[in-house]
């Protein structure tokens, strides 16, 4: 076996696998998996002892390769009304998904890449009219950019920052977002009519804690008319429409 | 040259990103001038850009039509603009060839088809606005799903998906 | 097309600046290309330009060549540029992130994260109404508290707040 292949080369073990089909000339849909598994293990050998950092899907691929060998060795008991199959069946599938995306991307490599292969005009734009937002197209920026700036302000701070979100937290925004829009468009609301005969479970914990947060931050007032009264919420503060 | 014709070539030029034929037909709106004479246009200076052999030609790029120099001249350019961009690596290429061809898809679902983790390729399409997040999927655990961009055509010079070779052709090169 | 003619027109459309006739003589330096060829080159592409009358002419601006949309189209680009997509500055981006994650959320609290003021960036986010005024704050001095909108949604393509990244989702892409 010659090693001069680098073995940095391979993208993963579905790569080192078909590179050791390519290598022995065989067929896909046939592979000798004595063979192959040795071969491969070998591989997995040489990157131990040249202490790489052998990636854990590489040893789940040897797993499966040792698990295949094995159940071609059993003899065959297939069950009553079940169709014999063939183990490596899994893995050819697997096998010839990646070639397929391996061809896809490069397939994208060999097309006119912007930047490599051609170029577009260079010259800086015009002056910029004043933008009419309620127009303006928001291509250019993606949750990703949002996601990204988050992360860029946290790590300024520390960790402890870190934990505060979760979905929950999220979902509760939303909530308070909706009971502060309905209580500006009608002066009072009781919890009945915030609730909209919605009796599901996780809309009733929300509005709860959305409505504990509100009273917290001081944002609204609850009201109860008596004992067993009807509870009612209050802006605790007019808004007025503008901002300054 | 006809007027219309060289408005829709200096719209073309001017325009930042591949010009959309229904954003000309809203910018003629007031001339009402209908499609077919816009695609009339549009193929009329494609051909005559092609003939011509100059060093840029008009083409037909991410649902929009944008002028681009010629691939023949790229050594000449590369020697204007000095460094070359970063090529994405194989781990990136195939993680973008996979969201491409599985798209909406979810990260566990292109890290199966890679049989690797592709946490940092992902990162760099991100970076890169060749992908991006487009949702949620609605299974437990709502994975966020992600898809190509209109810059992944740009960058590709694809008209559109569709333009990519089906999975069929593509494993037919593996036998 | 005569190859270095094209050449050269490539070279000053994909060129940022105006280009220089030094810079063509430079990156022609192995072809030997005189200036006398160059300048005689440039002349032609000019007139074959203006007497094309097309979307675009080639001026001779700032010591160097530019293709340009010619003047009497400006009416038309300008309708283009009008709805030209804009992008948010950084300062707005963040600011917008901290109140999507951190909503419904005092000016203050933003502030305190950025660690800067944030007024103009806000300014900014309420006018593309992206962010709007939720509430204030029964506490002296009443402070405004914000939220972001139904556009926010529509602009991030999210159905609701839930549908935003988790702490733990952007770990594992920075990772």
């Amino acid at each position: 076996m010659d090693y001069e292949v680098k073995l940095d080369i391979f993208e993963g073990p579905l790569d080192l696998l078909l590179y050791l089909i390519k290598k022995n000339e065989l067929d896909i849909y046939n592979i000798p998996i004595a063979l192959i598994t040795k071969q491969y293990l070998e591989y997995i050998d040489i990157l131990k002892t040249l202490n790489l950092d052998l990636a854990g899907e590489y040893l789940v691929l040897a797993a499966t390769l040792v698990h295949i060998k094995s159940k071609l060795l059993l003899p065959e008991t297939p069950e009553e009304g079940e169709e014999e199959s063939d183990p490596r069946q899994e893995l050819v599938q697997q096998l010839l998904e990646y070639q397929a995306f391996k061809n896809a991307s490069q397939s994208l490599q060999a097309r006119e890449v912007l930047e490599r292969d051609v170029f577009i005009r260079g010259a800086a734009p015009a002056e910029t009219p004043p933008a009419d937002y309620d127009n303006q197209a928001w291509l250019e920026i993606g949750l990703f950019e949002l996601v990204d700036a988050f992360r860029q302000v946290l790590s300024n701070l520390g960790q402890p920052e870190l934990m505060k979100i979760d979905l929950d937290r999220t979902s509760l925004a939303d909530r308070i977002n909706e009971i502060m829009d309905r209580l500006r468009e009608r002066q009072s609301l009781t919890f009945t009519e915030l609730l909209n005969g919605q009796r599901e479970r996780r809309l009733v914990i929300y509005t709860l804690l959305a409505l504990l947060e509100l009273v917290k931050q001081r944002m609204i007032r609850i009201c109860q008319s008596g004992p067993f009264g009807v509870i009612r919420l209050f802006l605790a503060v007019a808004v007025e429409e503008e901002h300054g | 040259m006809d007027e219309t014709k060289a408005v829709i070539e200096g719209l073309i030029f001017a325009s930042e990103t591949p010009l959309a034929i229904d954003k000309i037909v809203e910018i003629f709106q007031e001339r009402n001038l209908s499609r077919q004479e816009i695609t009339a246009h549009l193929h009329g200076l494609v051909n005559e850009y092609d003939a011509r052999c100059g060093g840029f030609c008009l083409h037909e790029v991410a649902g929009g039509y944008q002028f681009r120099t010629r691939p023949e001249l790229s050594a000449w350019i590369a020697k204007l603009k000095g460094t070359r961009p970063v090529a994405l690596t194989t781990a990136a290429l195939e993680t973008l060839a996979i969201i491409a061809y599985r798209q909406p898809v979810v990260k566990a679902e292109v890290e199966r088809l890679r049989g690797v983790d592709v946490s940092r390729p992902l990162r760099t399409l991100l970076e890169r606005k060749l992908v991006r997040l487009v949702g949620r999927k609605d299974v437990p655990g709502k994975p966020m799903i992600y898809g190509t961009t209109r810059k992944f055509l740009e960058v590709f010079s694809l008209r559109d998906l569709s333009e990519l070779p089906t999975m069929g052709e593509l494993k037919d090169l593996t036998k």
